[in-house]
């Protein structure tokens, strides 16, 4: 797979991000490119989220441009983001916690019922929301979840995240995003959140994971962008570098070849 | 015998003292008569709707008659009539309902009167300086509720001041009044609504007061100010409000006689119970005229005035 | 290096081979007690009923002119503007809003639609609607300074609930506008004052509007997007806005459509008191009446937790002691005193239904 | 299997060694812009004090009578009972609580102190220690409620607004205890309407009084453990009680406080009015003014944020709104009208700058 | 290491919770021994969070019996948990947003100026508080935090994370309970995590380990309760089973000997 002769789907160039005293992105830069794998890695308060949050509209950039498919995008809202085919999994989740799996899934999309109670009542189809729910839970083997009408806030931590995550892959139609999808998982979810990462890709969907397990990075990405104090260091491929250079070159152990370090 | 009668009491408030003793006033006669009578009252002044829920409220209960001080003397006639339509005796005291037939009969003092006697007395006690005075009018709340509207419209006609439009009050240009001020008709509200105005024109010499709680937050006001000597006056003729006309606080008040209003209303229920006759009201006049008297310990010449020592003995509370 | 980070997890992964596919189902206690707890905590406005059926009863054994059919339909007649105030409240605290203001829409848009029939000489039905647009409008105001300009809700509610009170004061220039005259030229004013008398109980037409309203809001509320999305900007208005609520909209329509209720609650004072007061107490008291059905009701003040059919049966408590306690005839004073006992009381029960059967 | 785990992740963790360890440091903007961006950000209270400033400038162009010692001292002496009453509901809404009954007990405390020195002859020194003593006990009834039964603050303050407010009328008897009779015979009751004239400006010990309980708990919110733990109960109570806040232990004692203060406001009240009267509009409209200067002052309703000192403020800004409009306008009801207006204003304003300084 | 000779510091015996229709905790034992770090592992959901959260007082069990010490307890809340020396991170990190780093770490047991300061009118020694919390967080090599008066709100998800994980090990006396410590970590600061599990037993306070990550747990444990539908399928020595097996355990996938699965 050779994604880097085509034009990048997403780009990003020059972001800065002040949080006042505090520098979350830094002259940073971006690609994606369609159908590909692009794992996200880096410190803790590397920037990571901040980056992806500038791009689905969630936050926006103090400095830099942005371009969706060649097209310079400034998203004011995650719904913008949404209508044009982003869908992201935040870090913090983003679930209403008195709302149930059902209602937290369909968020913004729900689906209403057939014939006149759908068009002028508006009636929602709960019982086709909850079995596409239970539906996509159960792909994700997340099958410790008793009772699909559960408020979220009930949920325990792992299931609460496998929820989001079948979310953005039900839904995602140009990009998918997930911010560390797997990091409450247990073994088994997590696995199958990998096998649906790459189900989302043979879609022909291009996916940014951030994640801090360097095995599940190595074994799923194309190509790894490497971030570091709020600017991206430089990308690799898993296939030319050992997880411990990658390791090396995000906590400032070792340079990349071809990069100074600027600070 | 009135035994088995049941009778309401509705008024405005009934933390305004003027209304606890009115209540006091009819509990004693329906205690001495037999009478069952129960109470209710507005949750704040101009309130109407908790007066309807209470009249709906004395239907349901199957009284015989009910005494109401109306909130609002137009919005309550259609529960009024309604009350009437059960087969109950509605007496309005106080203030007479608009239309005043909407009653059966009206035990009422004359509220323009009140305003009036003060106006006209304040105006011979100052006589040519009337025509310099500086007048602070402390009314009661920016709602303008009845008795505010006909106490200061009536002060003001007393003292000889264009109403402009006499259904409201604050419309006036006359340049001697410096500002309304509402006060909720309390100590508290008299003394910054004071405050307020003599930050605005500290040579204010003429205070027309609401009532006797607000004339007495009004007097702290300016004893703090260091003024002495600005006239005040004010409507209740409550004994306290006497007390401070005889200490000088007050320079006149004009009294009303809410415990008589209150005692007839309780008669006329029992007797209306015991053979059906309704009262009749003051001979030339549309209602049974409980009256008022101007209260001064200095009287002038052509405002006819009694003294304190008579305000006490006939003062309610 | 792809095959080395696949031994890597590979080495452990291999356990789940066979790993169980089946849904944990435990057994269900299905004793009544248990199904009762159940049903109260998959049902939050059961827990205001419940207190309301236990007032009833008291009130039934301590006044005697309580349980007749009049008395009852009079407890709905009263409570039928705060109910309708309190549908207008409901849907603006579920978002974690507030609305100080919806008193002073209702009267001021009954002194509109009151005026601008007389003064104006405007078709009584004109009038209405204009009106219910002008309480739309006036919602509408709150909703854009909330939702876009950030401001805190009691905040704008506040000031709006000055400016319209006396606004509504300035406008009407003082003046009620009389019963007979309304009857006479403008009756379609009157209409929710009409009643139905079956067996000579009368029930106003208000009556069934604000049952109307309840329902129609619960369907809404349960099973439209919409409804979902005005529960999801209260709970986290935050994490809604990343979901893809736009928090922004609903917020604007919420307190627009609370601006409309709060216009038909007006027309339906002018029904149920006869006349057009710029004075009604509903102006200065409706705020706090309609939140405390709402909280009595069950619905958080923390947004996005609770039931519109809660609120009403709330809004009926309040009704039921006010009128039982009117009957048992006690002094004003103390009535407020029991009524202030009371929905303490009222909250307290409810709260202790909710733990226990939680 | 221990050292298959170590080889595991020890293939890659070899990367560690000669990681970095020194903090990031980034270069900072210094430009006064910045700084001052920067220090409102850091300052909550100063938004509220800048839009002061600008309202004091605007009304002393717009009232001629208005930059007068006299006027200001006036107002000063106008917000004393507020700002007692504020720090009592800031207080109470950094726990994420409400308080509506603050001005009951303030009332009623006042009417404890004048009618148990009156009624039962008590010397006023020690009817006042009682009057304090029953304030905050009044104050902790509350929070026993809302601690321990976990009722809603705003219910249950509701409730006790009521409650105290009847007790206060059937205590009294509705009657009113004259200021003559008070100068006479219980000077120490109107101990706070003393004042000091320097140079003929006349400045009361309530105001004193006002500053210094604002100055004290500013110090204890921010400088002790308790302060610490009333941010954190507001802020997320289950996250503070996890973290090992005693958060039924603090709403208590928060309550507690605040009746204090509400009974010192009523002490106060004595002094300035004079007489004690059970009607003071304090009793009805407290809560409401104080919230609104809590509000003002940039203390968030939903709790954990804000600083009692920006309160202090808020109740600054609109007793200057209140006297500047009486200053230039006539109508009551138009000054009712623009101080709704000149609320949302200052809270638009205040949250623009927050906005821009970001 | 032969820990399992002595009285277990901290053991419970038929706990069940129950929320609902759902059963969180169904008949689970549990058992800890003094000085050693005990793993729990299973699946999302099986019930882990809440079986801590019955031990540590945030959440009271329905039935069951617990001993510390071998004097039975009951705790009400978790202040009077940690005033018997347990210190436990929830999963959720139990940090007030709005609060300072600092202050979060010292809540509940804040530090007083010496002197008159400090006992008459009870001031904060900030200065002392916030050396404290930047050298703890260094420890755990949590770097990237630039400024040591942030609200904890405006941290990235690892740092928010390391923060509650460096109160816990600062101040346990007891029993140190970790549910999911490293989620959110990146690669370095999840290894000084581990070592700061090891430090803290070697001050000889056992630790109960919740995690997700294998490997991680099978280098730090000393045994491994392995949680499975809401109770305790078996408890394992790392050295006799390999991590597969334990996943096997875990999800159902094989039985260990000895043990028939009840439902
Ligand atoms: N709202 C905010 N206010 C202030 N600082 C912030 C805010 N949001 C993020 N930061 C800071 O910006 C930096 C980058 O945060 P970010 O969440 O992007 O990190 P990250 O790379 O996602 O880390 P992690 O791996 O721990 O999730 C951190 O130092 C954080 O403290
Ligand atoms: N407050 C609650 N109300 C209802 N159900 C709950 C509640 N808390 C937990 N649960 C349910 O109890 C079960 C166990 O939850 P718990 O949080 O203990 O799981 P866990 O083993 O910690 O999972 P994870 O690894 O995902 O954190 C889950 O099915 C969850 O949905
Ligand atoms: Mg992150
Ligand atoms: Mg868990």
């Amino acid at each position: 797979m050779e994604p880097i002769l085509k034009a990048p789907i997403l780009r990003a160039q020059g972001l800065y991000k002040r949080y006042g005293k505090v520098t979350a992105l830094n002259n940073c830069d971006f690609e994606l490119y369609p159908g590909e794998i692009l794992a996200v890695i880096g410190d803790n308060g590397a920037g990571k989220s901040t980056l992806i949050k500038a791009i689905s509209g969630a936050v926006q950039p103090d400095e830099g441009h942005i371009w969706l498919e060649g097209r310079e995008i400034a998203f004011k809202t995650p719904i913008e983001a949404r209508a044009a085919g982003i869908e992201t999994v935040y870090q913090t989740l983003a679930m209403s916690p008195a709302l149930s799996i059902a209602d937290n899934m369909f968020m913004g999309r729900e689906l209403r019922r057939p014939g006149i109670m759908g068009s002028v009542f508006r009636k929602l189809d709960r019982a086709r929301m909850e079995a596409f729910a239970r539906e996509k839970l159960n792909e994700l083997g997340l099958m410790t979840i008793q009772n699909i009408n559960q408020a979220v806030e009930t949920l325990s931590g792992g299931q609460r995240q496998g929820v989001a995550v079948a979310r953005a892959a039900a839904f995602g139609s140009k990009v998918v995003i997930l911010d560390e999808p797997t990091a409450a998982l247990g073994v088994k979810e997590s696995r199958r959140v990998l096998e649906l990462i790459r189900d989302v890709r043979s879609r022909g969907i291009p996916i940014i994971l951030i994640s801090h397990n360097m095995p599940h990075v190595f074994e799923v990405a194309d190509r790894i962008h490497i971030h570091r104090l709020g600017s991206r260091l430089c990308v690799i491929k898993p296939q030319d570098y050992s997880m411990s250079d990658a390791v090396a070159f995000m906590t400032g152990a070792k340079l990349p070849e071809g990069v100074t370090e600027a600070a | 015998e009135s035994h088995g009668v049941a009778a309401c009491l509705i008024t405005k408030t009934d933390t305004n003292p003027f209304f606890v003793k009115m209540k006091e006033g009819a509990e004693a006669k329906a205690a001495e008569l037999g009478v069952t009578l129960k109470s209710y009252a507005g949750k704040i002044d101009g309130d109407h709707e908790s007066q309807v829920a209470a009249i709906e409220a004395c239907v349901a209960d199957g009284a015989k008659g009910i005494l109401i001080t109306a909130s609002d003397t137009k919005a309550i006639v259609d529960s009024v009539a309604a009350a009437r339509a059960a087969g109950v005796l509605v007496i309005a005291l106080d203030t007479p309902l608009d239309p005043i037939d909407a009653a059966d009969a009206t035990f009422a003092t004359d509220n323009f009167q009140a305003g009036l006697l003060i106006g006209q007395w304040a105006a011979a006690s100052m006589g040519a300086e009337a025509a310099n005075a500086k007048i602070a009018m402390l009314d009661l709340a920016i709602s303008q509720p009845s008795v505010d509207v006909l106490r200061d419209q009536g002060f003001l006609t007393g003292f000889g001041i264009d109403t402009v439009d006499i259904n409201k009050w604050g419309d006036e240009t006359d340049p001697r009044i410096v500002g309304n001020e509402v006060t909720a008709g309390n100590e508290e509200g008299g003394l910054k609504a004071m405050e307020a105005l003599l930050a605005k024109d500290p040579d204010i010499n003429v205070v027309y007061t609401i009532n006797e709680p607000s004339a007495a937050g009004a007097f702290e006001a300016l004893k703090a100010a260091g003024k002495e000597g600005v006239l005040i006056v004010s409507v209740d003729g409550g004994c306290p409000g006497v007390a401070d006309v005889k200490d000088g606080v007050i320079g006149a008040t004009s009294q009303q006689y809410p415990l008589l209003m209150a005692s007839l209303g309780i008669e006329a229920i029992a007797k209306f119970a015991a053979d059906g006759t309704k009262p009749a009201p003051t001979e030339g006049k549309a209602f049974f005229d409980t009256g008022v008297a101007l209260i001064t310990d200095k009287p002038v010449e052509g405002v006819e005035s009694i003294d304190t020592t008579k305000g006490m003995e006939l003062c309610w509370g | 290096m792809t095959n080395d980070a696949k031994s890597v997890s590979g080495s452990y992964e291999a356990g789940l081979k066979g790993a169980t596919e089946t849904v944990a189902e435990f057994h269900e206690d299905t004793g009544a007690l248990k199904r009762l707890q159940h049903w109260l905590h998959q049902t939050p406005s059961a827990v205001p009923l419940i207190v309301l059926l236990i007032s009833l009863v008291i009130f039934g054994f301590a006044a005697e002119n309580f349980f007749k059919a009049g008395t009852l339909s009079t407890i709905l007649q009263q409570i039928a503007i705060v109910g309708i105030l309190g549908c207008a409240q409901s849907i603006v605290i579920l978002t974690a809003g507030i609305d100080l203001s919806v008193g002073a829409i209702a009267v001021f848009s009954s002194v509109l639609m009151g005026q601008i029939t007389f003064r104006y000489g405007v078709p009584a039905e004109l009038a209405i609607a204009i009106g219910l647009a002008l309480g739309t409008a006036m919602g509408a105001v709150n909703g854009v300074l909330i939702a876009k300009l950030r401001l805190p809700p009691f905040i704008v509610t506040l000031g709006t609930w000055q400016i319209l009170l006396a606004a509504n004061f300035i406008y009407s220039r003082n003046e009620t506008i009389r019963s007979a005259d309304i009857s006479e030229q403008a009756p379609a004013l009157r209409f929710w004052g009409q009643a139905i008398e079956p067996g000579g109980i009368k029930v106003l037409y208000a009556v069934f509007l604000m049952i109307a309203l309840v329902a129609i809001m619960a369907y809404v509320l349960r099973h439209t997007a919409w409804g979902r999305h005005v529960y999801a900007t209260g709970d986290d208005p935050q994490a809604a806005e990343l979901a893809g609520v736009p928090t922004q909209k609903v917020l604007i329509q919420v307190y627009a459509l609370a601006g409309l209720f709060c216009a038909i609650a007006g027309w339906v004072m002018i029904g149920r008191f006869g006349s057009v007061s710029p004075t009604a107490s509903t102006g200065q008291l409706g705020n706090i009446q309609s939140i405390t059905a709402v909280v009595i009701g069950g619905i958080s003040l923390f947004g996005g937790r609770g039931s519109i059919v809660g609120m009403f049966f709330g809004a009926l408590i309040v009704g039921v002691f006010e009128m039982g306690l009117r009957l048992v005839g006690t002094d004003p004073q103390w009535t407020f005193f029991l009524i202030g006992v009371l929905i303490i009381f009222a909250v307290a029960v409810d709260q202790w239904i909710r733990k226990v059967s939680g």
